[in-house]
């Protein structure tokens, strides 16, 4: 065992136990912690992968500003009190049955693709910021300022949809 | 081009109509049925050397799929358009005695159903055709469901709805079978149809995909349910374009566009067709002996009527189709005249229900006479027009299966009890209250009913003429459907 | 540089991603609270980028990563409008529970 | 391309104008707008090219329903002024989001890389969501955004899983590299079987085919009208033709691997939608399952891929797009005047305003593929379609289907010409009036010649 | 990895830790004398000569108060909050450069714990993570006045962040890095002479605008006055650590004085040159390199000490700002402002590219 | 009235004015710099802290601090609890008892009747020297020194003990 299976174990014990304990948690905010520890699990991998860049960029975005996000709205609306109602057994079972169920056979179906050649060498520099910004602002500039356009609407809409209306309803 | 313009005619007229207003949307309806008319005869074929010259034109029209705007009149065509082009302003004709509310667009729907009739008959484009065919349908609805006679709302709207998702449901079927016609040829035009060879298993399939269409406007049992009701339901004048005229589509397209189209799925299936169609005939002559309301009464005796062609038409024999198209004219004349009558009736009395009335004939001699004419022609009286048309029509039958005939023979029997029964009852004996004020025929009617006799009586006499158009077509329909 | 990928088979990896994503699937079907079904969401959204990540790696091509940033430009963009409708909801009936909202349901 | 850029700069000019203080403006300008960038798409027709390093394509296929979606837009924004009257100091917003929506409905259209497709897909979503959502204090509305959203982003989710995988197979995320991978590799790996699969699960939750479409109906009826008629032209429609385009060029040789499956769908969804259809009560909800069976002939022309069905698919889109939005334009006018979405409020529309009742009954007819309407003739190309490739079966359900589909059609119809009502004030903004007219005029005209359209592609 | 590695990378961690830990203690020190010069006053002076010893006496009340957990269903957040952001405070320190290159031994000893590629983002991301702590805390002690500190603290920072990092954009345009000893050494010496024209070469007389944006960031990042809303005693009573006591409350403290010594280091590292000092070229080719390094830490120190006697400075001139006017400024004054530097600069360097 | 807005009594009033503010302004940077300048100034001032322990003030002559009953030039106690000091006390802060003299007693108290006890209530007393007005004795004065601070509210009634003058002050107090 090198240490990088090592880390590649444990970092993806942490990332499914987060990610489970994300879903199964009662209360909210606690599960915005293991998806956050989730997240960092997954920025590891990315480490390990050598995508440095992104690791730092997914901290940012996702633990920085998305989760936070999410503890604020939580926060704002007081759901601490773990007041959830569970659905309903059988719908429970379903779902649990449902996942599982789609788990395994992409499992089972992706554990058939062994055809996928090892590559000899990885090139380390992929995942720097140089090489990313020339890819992104060469090949893929338009979608780079399409996004812009999307960031853009979605701004426009969360402000209209979360400024309280000031004259009275009548 | 004079076919052309035959067929936009009505059309034209359709929106004049609706622009005329309301006070005047009767008589410009009236005009344009009387020009349409008038346009027909002078668009009669002309005889080449005793060759019947059919008239053709061609117009491309739509690239993908190609679709021309291509017609054709010949013999067999122009006896229908003939019989559509007299009828509709006929049944205009009638309705002058009556307050319409929203005329403009009653005549006008009167009249864009005269487009789609002509247009069903004179295409010569298999696409075309299903257009004018479902565009027919969708006048006929609007008239019966805006101005059916029935108070019952609810009853009426589902009635009329019955015909039409019937009708719509056949014809959808028809499309797809044109559709896979058209995947076959790369053409909608009749002849590449005509001379179309497909395996007997294609054939035997189509044939139903057609066939459920046009069973379902005849109507053949056990395709016939929504009639009796629809008829009940729709305005009188609705009523005598269903039965005069709209039967005629699919008795026509069973010649035109389906015996010589699929011959073989014809083969396959023509025993069971006629025992259906031999069945309707009796059922039909049955059910309506024991009826009470004269509108239905009519419609299963009209039910009869068809199902005797439609078995005449799948005999396959030359008498048979004969008998078949001087039985859909002569057809045409008869149920327009009873429908007339049964208007009238229901006009003055308030009432189409047999047994509450009786006696009119002593306060309207007039009418009694005439009626009684329209009676006998029905009941195939000979020298009148259906005489002829049942007696080939049964004969056709008879040269395919003997006994088939014989039960079918019965319908005349049956005809006649049922309808002098409801002669007897409804204009003989004492007068009632509800026929006591019975006003006579005023001029207007009266002179509608003569152009009727008129008709009734000289094909009658004289089916001459009218063999000479139809003949070619005839013979011509019969070869294909027999390769 | 030796590929990681002779250490820790990219088959793994695919495992890996996919458990993550069943998981995500299994909370937008078992949880009734909207916040945690929106997580869920969030949660599938990581296991692909996880799995993009890797195959650009074993591929030694850049657009794969490249890739990712759209993803989380859009996730960002989808969190913003998401819990802003969520605060909408909240203020008409303070609740965030999908079975609750049953007022379309005929 | 052009189209593509121009109309982003129409969202950004729309809220320029507004910070100018000259709202009044906005509507006509974007209306203006709309119309020059309709030009200009024209302009582009027989071209074939790429721009952005294969981002972008253009060619008669993405010029041709660029157009569609322009003139959807078009009449989206033309009845927007008046629809959202009441909020008016929103006014720009809303445009310029009904604007963005346009623009993530074009990416859709003429992308040529699978970057801009999954962009362009959420950027309609996600301006979709905001606008079933608008709707602040009424509660359908917010569930309707929820509902939308939550269904919307989980399908976003297997849409990525799906490229994901298709990326570790072929390398590529451009339609060329995929294709070009795909003629190389004639038997590509189960990663890519899996990857198609969830694509295809993807684009049928967005283009609420059954039975993925439990969201739909929900959505439909608690969205702003509005938003609904957006939700059901031009977001299925722009769903559509991404789902041919992508399908088409990159994923045939898995194609008849999932045949099946999707004909199963389109049949569901055909029998779904229609009979689910059959007893609602408001017309929007009915109309939303009415939308759900035309997805389901949609499928249709895509279950056919192997043909060149992109006539049909275009045909049957433009039919669809003019009637549902002469439709919902008209419930937009009666539930301003009745108050009530119920099919009940049409009662006695034929006496009261007769031009008004017809158009719809138009409309209706051609929705329910009525000839001589542009409808009929989308249908007969759907069906034309199908039985060349031979799925004659499924084309006989969508024609029993679209036998039920007239008896809700005509629900209105007969609502319309034989109920009674109240009489009441009946009012009508001039541009409604402009926009049925149109519609019901296009319906009429592509009735009568379908091929001008249809022979496009 | 050999051994000498490991050990030279360790004891640069110890020292940088000793040392952060020993300047934010004397920065809480320093802000009592400094407060209390600035209002002509003496400030702390018993304990130990001068008052040295105070932050030790500080630090000895600060554990023998009672460590009381109030009434929350949330314990282990509760205690996990000043932990978390504690921690972040202090990974960040591990990112920056304290000097140039000391050859001891016959080995280069880098003055950074480590130098990464994406040093900036690394700070960024960790300090992005800072505010759970502050929120996580604020939540988890179940008081309305902790709950509206911390919602106020992740606003300001979400919203702060964003105008921060767009500053500091413009500044990576012109550095092409986002490693810190890479911008650092780009700022070599004072004046730069190899362009045409000499110039300064430190980026603060390059970028001004970025340098007050970033500095204003920095100000509401570490929650200083006059941005110090979260925890402003006379409207929230204290804010999100209203119910810590004992050394939690240290911890909350004492993190706040850590971004205050980190975010002074990074002023000084990204816009005054770091460890550069005018003539020190000179000093390395008269008195050797390693003395010359030493200065440069010596400089460095320098440049981030007044850093922090900036904030003190100023947190005795400038009124706490109401919250509305602090969103504004941040949205509608700063992010723009950032963004038009952005494009400002960009028009330069392709100006001067060409 | 007409000026009465414009009335200053500390001649330092300024207008409320809400007119916008020009450009240089609205940066506030001026400004701010200008501030920063005057806390600077205030850095370097010399320092007004005086370090009390160490340091004192000077007390002001009309001082007025912690009582004391006085003895006369025999050590005797002047109070003849009379009661005049707690009328007049405004606030209230004087409780006495008072005792006939014993006989032997002579010595320590100067009249025939005494205070028993003599209690000032320090935190209510607001150090006004009205008491030391209305004594007729003399007995009762304000000194220069300062109550000394307590950790308990007990402490801060003054009994006797602490308020009656030492013996060894008394050749002092005579002169």
């Amino acid at each position: 065992m090198s240490l990088t299976l090592i880390a590649f174990l444990f970092l993806s014990l942490v990332a499914v136990f987060c990610g489970l304990m994300t879903v199964l948690s009662k209360n909210p905010i606690h599960s915005v912690i293991y998806l956050i520890g989730c997240f960092f699990a997954i920025a590891g991998h990315y480490l390990l992968l050598n995508a440095q860049f992104l690791a730092v960029v997914h901290i940012i975005v996702y633990a920085g500003a998305i989760m936070v996000l999410f503890l604020f709205t939580l926060m704002l609306m007081n759901l601490n009190k773990e007041s959830e109602k569970h659905k309903a057994a059988i719908a429970r079972i379903g779902a649990v049955i449902a996942a599982g169920a789609m788990m395994l056979v992409l499992v089972a179906v992706l554990k058939r693709a062994d055809s996928l050649a090892i590559p000899s060498t990885q090139n380390i520099a992929i995942g720097t910021i140089e090489n990313l910004g020339r890819v992104l602002l060469n090949e893929y500039l338009f979608p780079f300022e399409f996004a812009s356009v999307l960031l853009l609407s979605a701004m426009i809409g969360a402000v209209l949809l979360a400024k309280k209306d000031h004259q009275k309803a009548a | 081009m004079l076919v052309v313009i035959t067929l936009f005619l009505p059309l034209l007229f359709a929106l004049l109509t609706f622009l005329s207003g309301n006070r005047y949307a009767k008589y410009v309806a009236l005009a344009g049925g009387a020009a349409t008319f008038i346009a027909c005869v002078l668009l009669k074929p002309i005889f080449v050397s005793g060759q019947l010259q059919p008239i053709a034109v061609s117009y491309p029209w739509i690239a993908n799929p190609v679709v021309n705007f291509a017609l054709s009149l010949d013999g067999l065509s122009f006896v229908l358009v003939a019989l559509t082009t007299f009828l509709v302003p006929f049944i205009i004709g009638t309705t002058f005695g009556k307050e319409i509310d929203n005329a403009k667009a009653f005549y006008s729907l009167i009249l864009l159903m005269e487009f789609g009739l002509l247009g069903v008959f004179l295409a010569a484009d298999g696409f075309l055709y299903y257009i004018f065919w479902e565009l027919a349908l969708i006048p006929i609805y609007f008239i019966a469901l805006i101005w059916g006679e029935n108070k019952d709302r609810e009853f009426r709207n589902r009635a009329i709805f019955k015909f039409f998702i019937y009708t719509l449901a056949g014809s959808l079927f028809m499309l797809l079978g044109f559709i896979y016609l058209y995947q076959s040829t790369g053409s909608f035009s009749i002849s590449a149809l005509y001379n179309l060879n497909l395996s007997d298993t294609e054939q035997s399939v189509l044939f139903w995909a057609f066939f459920v269409a046009f069973a379902i406007k005849i109507p053949v049992f056990p395709f016939h349910t929504w009639q009796p009701e629809t008829y009940k339901e729709a305005p009188s004048a609705g009523t005598m374009l269903l039965s005069g005229i709209m039967l005629k589509m699919g008795l026509y397209s069973l010649l035109r566009w389906l015996l010589p189209v699929l011959p073989h799925g014809v083969m396959l299936w023509t025993p069971l067709v006629i025992v259906l169609a031999v069945i309707g005939v009796i059922y039909g002559s049955v059910i309506a002996v024991k009826q009470d309301n004269l509108k239905k009464l009519l419609a299963y005796s009209s039910f009869a009527h068809v199902g005797l062609i439609t078995a005449g038409i799948f005999a396959l024999t030359r008498e048979g189709f004969q008998g078949a198209t001087v039985q859909m004219f002569a057809h045409g004349f008869n149920v327009v005249g009873l429908f007339f009558a049964a208007e009238i009736i229901l006009q003055r009395t308030g009432t189409l229900s047999i047994s509450q009335l009786g006696g009119i004939r002593n306060v309207a001699p007039k009418f009694a006479t005439v009626f009684m004419v329209v009676v006998l022609a029905s009941v195939a009286l000979p020298t009148t027009n259906a005489f002829i048309g049942e007696f080939l029509l049964l004969f056709g039958v008879y040269e395919y299966n003997t006994w088939l005939s014989v039960i079918a023979g019965l319908t005349i029997i049956l005809g006649a009890v049922y309808m002098l029964r409801m002669y007897q009852l409804v204009m003989l004996g004492e007068t009632n209250d509800t026929t006591a004020g019975f006003r006579d025929l005023n001029s207007r009617e009266l002179l509608l009913f003569a152009l009727l006799i008129i008709g009734i009586f000289q094909l009658g006499l004289a089916p001459k003429m009218f063999m000479t158009y139809v003949q070619p077509s005839l013979d011509l329909i019969l070869n294909y459907s027999l390769r | 540089m030796e590929s990681i990928f002779n250490i820790v088979p990219i088959q793994y990896y695919i495992f890996i991603s996919a458990v993550l994503f069943c998981i995500g699937i299994l909370g937008v079907l078992f949880r009734r609270n909207s916040i945690i079904i929106f997580m869920s969401i969030e949660l599938m959204l990581n296991a692909v980028n996880l799995l993009l990540v890797a195959f650009s790696t074993y591929h030694n091509d850049a657009s794969g990563q490249v890739f990712v940033f759209f993803v989380m430009a859009v996730a960002a963009a989808e969190v913003a409008v998401g819990l802003a409708i969520l605060v909408t909801i909240f203020r008409n009936v303070h609740t965030v529970d999908i079975d609750e909202l049953k007022s379309l349901k005929n | 391309m052009k189209t593509l850029i121009y109309t982003s700069a129409l969202g950004f000019i729309c809220m320029i104008v507004e910070m100018l203080n000259m709202r009044r403006y906005i509507v006509p300008v974007a209306v203006t707008g709309l119309a020059v960038i309709f030009g200009l798409n024209i302009l582009d027709w027989g071209l074939a090219e790429s721009h952005f390093n294969g981002m972008l394509v253009t060619d008669n296929f993405s010029v041709a329903f660029s157009g569609l979606l322009l003139l959807i837009g078009f009449f989206i924004v033309l009845l927007s002024g008046h629809f959202y009257k009441n909020e008016e100091s929103k006014l720009s917003d809303y445009l310029a989001i009904i604007l963005f929506t346009l623009v993530g409905a074009l990416a859709m259209v003429s992308f040529g890389n699978v970057a801009m497709f999954y962009l362009g897909i959420e950027l309609l979503s996600i301006s979709l969501y905001i606008l079933a959502g608008s709707k602040k204090k009424d509660l359908r509305s917010n569930e309707a955004g929820m509902k939308y959203f939550l269904m919307g982003s989980f399908a976003s989710g297997i849409l990525l899983f799906g490229i994901t995988l298709i990326y570790g197979e072929t390398a590529s995320f451009s339609l060329q590299g995929i294709a070009s991978y795909m003629t190389a590799h004639p038997s590509p790996s189960v990663l890519f079987y899996v990857g198609v699969g969830m694509i295809l699960i993807a684009m049928l939750f967005k283009v609420s085919a059954a039975p993925f479409h439990f969201w739909a109906p929900d959505v439909y009826e608690g969205s702003p009208t509005l938003t609904t008629a957006m939700m059901a032209t031009l977001a299925k429609i722009a769903a559509f033709a991404a789902f041919y385009r992508l399908f088409s060029t990159c994923f045939i040789p898995a194609y008849p691997a999932f045949a099946w499956m999707l004909s199963t769908v389109a049949a569901l969804t055909l029998i779904i939608g229609n009979l689910s259809a059959l007893h609602q009560d408001s017309f929007k909800r009915m109309l939303a399952f009415s939308g759900i069976s035309h997805a389901g002939y949609l499928l249709l022309g895509i279950l056919s891929l192997y043909g060149k069905t992109d006539q049909a698919i275009f045909f049957y889109s433009f039919a669809y797009a003019v009637a549902s939005l002469a439709a919902f334009a008209m419930a937009i006018v009666v539930a301003a005047n009745a108050g009530s979405e119920k099919i009940e409020a049409f009662n006695g529309l034929g006496k009261r305003k007769p031009y008004l009742a017809f158009a719809l009954t138009i409309a209706m007819l051609s929705m329910a593929g009525i000839p001589p309407f542009a409808g009929f003739f989308a249908k007969y190309y759907i069906f034309s379609e199908a039985v060349r490739n031979g799925h004659v079966w499924i084309t006989v359900v969508a024609v029993l289907a679209s036998i039920v589909a007239v008896f809700y059609y005509f629900k209105v119809i007969v609502a319309m010409y034989t109920k009674e009502s109240a009489e009441t004030a009946f009012e009508i903004k001039p541009a409604y009036l402009l926009v049925i007219t149109i519609c019901v005029l296009l319906t009429i005209l592509f009735g009568l010649f379908p091929s001008q359209l249809a022979n496009l592609l | 990895m050999d051994l000498g590695f490991v050990i030279e990378k360790s004891a640069i961690i110890l020292v940088i830790f000793a040392i952060t830990m020993l300047i934010a203690l004397y920065s809480t020190f320093g802000e009592r004398v400094f407060a209390s010069y600035f209002q002509d006053r003496l400030g702390p002076n018993r304990a130990g000569p001068g008052g040295l010893l105070q932050p030790l006496a500080d630090g000895v009340k600060m554990f023998t108060k009672e460590d009381f957990i109030p009434e929350t269903p949330n314990k282990f957040l509760f205690i996990f909050g000043p932990f978390l952001f504690m921690t972040t405070a202090l990974i960040t320190s591990s990112v920056i450069p304290w000097g140039d290159t000391l050859t001891l031994f016959g080995r280069e000893v880098k003055l950074q714990a480590a130098d990464i590629n994406v040093a900036i983002l690394f700070v960024f991301g960790v300090v992005s993570i800072g505010v759970y702590g502050i929120m996580l805390g604020g939540w988890a002690s179940n008081n309305k006045f902790s709950l509206l500190g911390a919602v106020r603290a992740s606003s300001q920072m979400i919203s702060y962040e964003v105008a921060m990092g767009l500053s500091i954009i413009a500044v990576l345009m012109m550095t092409g890095t986002l490693s810190l000893r890479g911008i650092v050494e780009q700022q070599h010496g004072f004046i730069d002479w190899s362009g045409n024209i000499p110039w300064f070469s430190w980026n603060v007389f390059k970028q001004p605008v970025a340098f007050i944006i970033f500095l204003v960031c920095a100000f509401a990042e570490t929650n200083r006055t006059p941005f110090d809303l979260p925890e402003c005693e006379s409207e929230l009573v204290g804010g999100y650590h209203t119910e810590y006591s004992s050394m939690k409350l240290g911890f909350y403290l004492f993190a706040e004085y850590i971004n205050m010594f980190i975010s002074s280091a990074l002023i000084s590292l990204l816009f005054f040159g770091g460890f550069n000092y005018p003539g020190m070229d000179w000093v390395a080719h008269n008195l050797g390199g390693n003395l010359a390094t030493l200065v440069g830490v010596g400089v460095m120190f320098t440049k981030t000490l007044f850093g922090i006697f900036f904030y003190m400075w100023v947190r005795w001139t400038v009124p706490r700002f109401r919250y509305d006017q602090l969103m504004n400024l941040g949205w509608k004054i700063l992010i723009p402002l950032a963004i038009l530097n952005i494009l400002i600069t960009g028009f330069v360097i392709i100006l001067n590219g060409n | 009235m007409a000026d009465f807005k414009s009335l200053s009594l500390s001649g330092r009033k300024k207008d409320v004015s809400d007119k916008d503010m020009t450009f240089m302004e609205k940066l506030y940077l001026p400004a701010i710099a200008k501030g920063m300048g005057i806390t600077l100034r205030h850095f370097f001032k010399p320092k007004v802290t005086i370090q009390y322990p160490e340091q004192k003030r000077e007390f002001s002559p009309i001082f007025r601090g912690r009582h004391i009953l006085m003895r006369d030039e025999n050590g005797a106690e002047r109070c003849t609890a009379c009661g005049l000091c707690a009328l007049s006390c405004p606030a209230e802060a004087i409780t006495m008892t008072s005792s006939e003299r014993k006989k032997g007693e002579e010595h320590l108290y100067r009249e025939e009747k005494y205070a028993d006890t003599y209690e000032i209530n320090m935190l209510r007393c607001i150090f006004c020297g009205l008491c030391e007005e209305a004594c007729p004795k003399e007995a009762i004065f304000l000194t220069q020194d300062m109550a000394p601070a307590d950790y308990k509210r007990e402490g801060f009634i003054y009994g006797k003990e602490k308020l009656v003058m030492k013996m060894e002050d008394i050749k002092s107090n005579t002169k």
